[in-house]
């Protein structure tokens, strides 16, 4: 079943759409992860980004992320319509740090621990938001996370006050 | 396609006499309509039902239809409903006319009487009766669902095992020696020993292709409908120095119809100047209507002929041939007495209401129009 | 058990229309949306067939192997919505 | 009191007016000025609103918009007032009504509707993304236009919509739905040529020339509008769908809910499915989720999602289920829905015996589509077509935007079912041919520069395939159009 059966985006699926940067720039440090394999008519992050590495043709195209140009910042994060967009960060040490948008209640402070939600909606543990910023309210989270679920959570519930 | 008797035109007049025919023995009919059953003046006329008019023709018929109406409805489950009909009258000249008329009824039959304002107040509790100086009331009038007399007799006729033809057309009569052969469809050519011609004003149009000319004009005529209510108002209420009527249709919308400046054959359009009169007219009586929401809005056509007598019978001319049509706005509610008068001509009977025979097509040839005590309703 | 019943399937809203009365209608040989109409007043309610009739036009095609043309006739007067008799009452005013 | 409020929200900050109360048969409910009656009785706790004609089966509202006709109440002794469009004032009476209502109470000194004779260069109706971009551009070349919607503000679907918008920052990428139509008629508003009359129906064309309008207010006009060019931009209505107790209060369309939880801040339900999985049901199911709402998951008849997948992501990883090859089968409740039904279909999208999942929700979104409004441009004698995959009955015009009828333009849903963006293209291609109509030498060069847009890049996205391929079959050319006319 591919993604359009299940919601779900596998690390193939990512391969296949050559959304994936490369394993060596993984390892230098946060960059952004473009999870948006439908070519769908939108340039928002072409745009939102500071440092020009995103780029697109026709607005039709996917993202192409130029690896060198991107910092990992996550203003894309906050930008981008879809939600689709995610820093990932697994250059220290045995943790992974993940930057996600979120837009729910409660609001996400420093130091706060979360669940931790993986594409499906499953917990798979708990972490802590290491820093969280507003871009006209989608928040742009980072938590920290066992090494290996940097490609698993996309989520974080935190829970009620 | 061979029948014993097509009828064109598959409207009220047109079901019930096949209706009627069948009943006579006559089971292979075919029905062609134009578009879809009822599309023309039956599902757009305001279903009153009433002999309380100035001839004696339209009299004699429509008391026969008064007779009939409580039988088809049990017959075919066709609700219908004796409420009675009202003529508002606000100028004194108006009422001294109406004397005339309400004596002339009275003495066919018909049981009308004058009425004063508080009268009127009863028979209709949230009318404003003010400006009201008498009306006529006429007790035996009454109102039907002219869907469920379309619709429940088409079921009825499909269940005999009668043909009905939606979306065809009736091009041209076929006539050989002064006979009746048949007639031409958009879908071929029908074979009948009879044809019945009811298809309102177009049925000038089918004769004309045989070189008879019936005097029938179609003129557009105006109403509108409200959403539906409690039952409240009974009668059908006429206004006569303004030439517009309320009603509760059975169902519950308010119905009211005006007419305006209209020439005649051309074709209908909505137009504001009607709105604008019904609504000024019967608010003035029913001040609660401001507040009422129009549903809808419908135009459709009155065929008018020189004396607003129908046209039924046999055509002379040609063995075969008859035709219903020319109502002048009366279609609906004569229709069961017409059907029966029918069905006995094509079974070579006379009808049972002599009057019948004077609604003939060669009344205009001869100049023998029908005359009324004053052209009324 | 996935059958579902017609007869708790509601169709015009207005109206209080099933679906069993449309089947039944259609089969009774109510076979064009005029008809039906005036059978069973589906879309002559005061939402003036805003949710049903389109409805009602696919059910009858599918029932009755007919092109939409051959069911479905648009004939839309004014007013088109609801409209107060009221409007027509006032005097005239520039504006 | 019960209060369903929405006090706090991730996105919307609730403005609410001064506070207000009513009575609603006999009982004293509080409001908010700036809330429609049903709102304020939903946020009270009230779900049924009306029965059917016969009494038998109760009805709540289920498109919130003043269409479906379902929450008709006597108000002041009105009968028949769609209280989902009418707004809330203090101390009005409010009283659900017998299936067939009284006739109206009426005071006795009763104010008439006074009529007004309005001529403008063009007239727009709705006030959508469409209506309102090209009001904006007409209005800037100085002609005078009137923009007319129903609703007591301005913006259409746009003021629900709490998601950035796709796209390109033209036309408002980034941006979320109801901070556009912010946007944008706060721009309006500073154009002395253009007028937006809330609270107005345009319920017909006369062919004496004129358009008929209602416009509700204290007092009401009877508007009569004669214009130079017309913009139909009317939008669609959400279509319904058969299953057993289809009407039970509970049930309502996708954008009524949107109505009530993200124009008025009322939660909805607690429990809810949504039905559809197209870009309307998953932007729902994320937004009942902002708004506190637990969603159960989302049927989809085929065997995909319907929306795009980012949406579908979006809802997925807070642990919705889209249960693909699924339909509703029935709704179960006393007076509002207690338990969806929904259960597996064959090849023939028949559900299959056996396969039913139940689900204990008090709320069922109905997102299985829009259809096109189409009944004005049909009264008015526009030529249209029928196409299923556009939503229904769909005017023909050029690719300029022009119907059958010259001078007069569509844009937006009415168009054909499609995304926000090509709405405010569309709305600027029917300005710009107005512009060049009237002598605006300029205009052709922006038009043809948005036409290549449009045709050749963004409806080039595959993800749009279908209602390009949709589009096309209602698109002819100058020439057809003319031999069409006659």
């Amino acid at each position: 079943m591919g993604f359009k059966e299940t919601g779900v985006l596998t690390l193939e699926d990512m391969m296949r759409a050559g959304l994936m940067p490369s394993e060596e720039r993984l390892r230098k440090g946060p960059v952004a992860l473009l999870e948006c394999p439908e070519q769908i008519p939108c340039n928002i992050c072409v745009s939102a980004c500071p440092f020009k590495a995103i780029s697109m043709d026709k607005i039709y195209d996917l993202p192409r992320l130029d690896e060198n140009k991107c910092v990992g910042c996550g203003v894309c994060v906050a930008k981008c319509p879809g939600l689709a967009i995610f820093v990932v960060d697994v250059s220290k040490g045995d943790k992974a740090y993940i930057t996600l948008p979120y837009e729910f209640l409660p609001k996400p402070s420093k130091g706060a621990k979360v669940k931790l939600l993986n594409r499906e909606g499953k917990i798979v543990g708990e972490g802590v938001i290491v820093k969280a910023w507003e871009y006209e309210k989608t928040w742009v989270v980072t938590v920290e996370v066992e090494k290996n679920l940097w490609f698993d959570v996309r989520a974080i519930r935190i829970e009620g006050r | 396609m061979k029948a014993e008797v097509v009828v064109v035109g598959a409207g009220v007049t047109g079901v019930l006499t096949s209706a009627a025919l069948f009943e006579k023995g006559i089971h292979n009919i075919v029905v062609v309509e134009k578009n879809y059953p009822g599309s023309g003046g039956s599902f757009r006329c305001a279903t009153g039902i009433r002999a309380s008019f100035t001839s004696r023709e339209h009299i004699e018929v429509m008391k026969r239809a008064i007779e009939l109406w409580p039988v088809i409805s049990a017959k075919y489950g066709i609700k219908y409903s004796r409420d009675g009909y009202l003529w508002i009258l606000t100028r004194e000249r108006d009422v001294e006319f109406f004397k005339k008329v309400v004596e002339f009824q009275n003495s066919r039959g018909v049981p009308t009487r004058m009425i004063g304002p508080s009268q009127v107040q009863e028979l209709v509790p949230t009318m404003r009766t003010d400006k009201i100086i008498a009306a006529v009331h006429d007790p035996m009038a009454g109102k039907a669902s002219c869907f469920e007399a379309v619709l429940n007799l088409l079921a009825v006729l499909r269940k005999q095992g009668i043909t009905i033809l939606s979306n065809t057309q009736a091009n041209k009569l076929i006539v050989e020696n002064n006979v009746i052969k048949g007639v031409l469809t958009n879908k071929g050519i029908i074979h009948a020993d009879q044809v019945l011609v009811a298809a309102g004003g177009e049925s000038r149009d089918l004769l004309k292709t045989i070189g008879i000319d019936l005097p029938i004009r179609n003129l557009p005529k105006h109403v509108m409908v409200s959403e539906t209510f409690k039952p409240l108002i009974k009668p059908l209420i006429i206004n006569w120095s303004t030439s517009s009527y309320i009603l509760q249709l059975l169902h519950g919308n308010f119905y009211i119809g005006a007419d305006i400046p209209e020439e005649y054959d051309v074709e209908a359009s909505n137009r504001l100047e009607f709105l604008r009169k019904a609504a000024r007219v019967w608010s003035t009586y029913f001040p609660w209507l401001r507040e009422v929401y129009i549903l809808r809005y419908w135009t459709g056509y009155y065929d008018m002929t020189p004396d607003h007598h129908p046209i039924i019978g046999p055509i002379k001319e040609v063995e075969g041939l008859y035709v219903a049509a020319g109502f002048s706005g009366h279609g609906f509610m004569m229709a069961p007495a017409v059907a029966e008068a029918l069905a006995e001509y094509m079974t070579g009977g006379k009808p049972v209401v002599r009057e019948f025979e004077n609604l003939n097509y060669e009344r205009f040839t001869k100049g023998e129009v029908i005359k009324e005590i004053a052209v009324f309703g | 058990m996935t059958q579902q019943d017609p007869r708790k399937i509601i169709v015009c809203r207005c109206e209080n229309v099933t679906l069993e009365q449309i089947l039944r209608a259609i089969e009774e040989g109510f076979d064009s949306l005029e008809l039906l109409k005036r059978k069973l007043r589906v879309g002559m309610g005061p939402c003036q067939g805003t949710t049903c009739l389109l409805m009602i036009a696919r059910i009858l095609m599918q029932k009755t192997g007919k092109s939409f043309e051959e069911v479905f006739l648009p004939v839309n007067r004014p007013p088109i919505h609801p409209v107060k008799l009221k409007n027509f009452i006032g005097g005239s005013r520039e504006g | 009191m019960e209060d369903y409020r929405i006090v706090e929200h991730p996105i919307i900050d609730f403005k609410r007016g001064r506070k207000v109360s009513f009575t609603y048969n006999g009982k004293r409910v509080e409001a908010y000025e700036g809330e429609s009656i049903l709102a304020g009785l939903y946020a009270a706790g009230f779900r049924v609103f009306a029965t059917s004609p016969q009494g038998d089966r109760l009805r709540e509202a289920f498109c919130m918009i003043g269409r479906c006709s379902s929450c008709l109440s006597r108000v002041n002794g009105i009968p028949n007032t769609r209280i989902c469009i009418e707004p809330v004032r203090d101390g009005l009476i409010v009283e659900t009504q017998e299936s067939l209502p009284d006739i109206p109470k009426v005071s006795r000194e009763i104010v008439d509707v006074v009529e007004e004779i309005k001529d403008v260069d063009v007239l727009i109706i709705g006030a959508g993304p469409a209506g309102l971009k090209a009001a904006e551009i007409l209005g800037g070349y100085g002609l005078r236009v009137l923009v007319a919607t129903d609703h007591f503000r301005a913006g259409g679907q746009l003021v629900k919509q709490t998601h950035k918008f796709f796209g390109d920052t033209t036309y408002y990428g980034g941006v979320r739905g109801f901070k556009i139509a912010e946007k944008l008629i706060s721009n309006l508003s500073r154009n002395p040529n253009v007028e937006i009359s809330t609270r107005t129906f345009v319920y017909g064309y006369f062919k004496e020339g004129f358009f008929g309008a209602e416009k509700i207010g204290d007092p009401s006009l009877h508007l009569l509008i004669r214009a130079k060019y017309v913009i139909v931009a009317s939008g669609a209505s959400e279509r319904s769908l058969l299953f057993e107790n289809n009407d039970l209060p509970g049930i309502m369309g996708a954008g009524g809910a949107q109505t009530l939880m993200n124009e008025y801040g009322v939660k909805p339900g607690e429990d809810a499915l949504v039905i559809g999985s197209g870009n309307v049901g998953l932007i729902v199911a994320y937004q009942l989720l902002q708004a506190g709402v637990r969603v159960h998951g989302i049927a989809e008849v085929l065997r995909e999602i319907g929306g795009w997948f980012v949406h579908a992501a979006k809802i997925r990883r807070h642990g919705i289920p889209i249960f693909t090859g699924h339909t509703i089968v029935r709704a179960e409740g006393r007076d509002r829905v207690e338990k969806a039904v929904i259960s597996q279909v064959g090849k023939d999208l028949k559900p299959l015996p056996g396969t039913e999942k139940e689900f204990n929700v008090d709320l069922v979104l109905l997102a299985v589509g829009l259809q096109p409004n189409y009944s004005l441009l049909s009264q008015m004698g526009a030529l249209m077509k029928y196409l299923p995959e556009a939503g229904g009955l769909i005017p023909l015009r050029t690719r300029y935007m022009e119907t059958s009828i010259r001078n007069v333009f569509v844009a937006g849903d009415l168009s054909g079912i499609e995304e926000a963006t090509t709405a405010f293209i569309e709305g600027e291609i029917a300005a710009y041919t107005i512009l060049e109509r009237e002598g605006f030498a300029k205009a052709v060069e922006k038009r043809e520069r948005i036409l290549n847009y449009l045709w050749n890049e963004y409806r080039q996205s595959p993800v749009v395939q279908r209602s390009r391929d949709a589009k096309l079959k209602v698109t002819v050319s100058e020439e057809e159009m003319k031999r069409l006319r006659g």
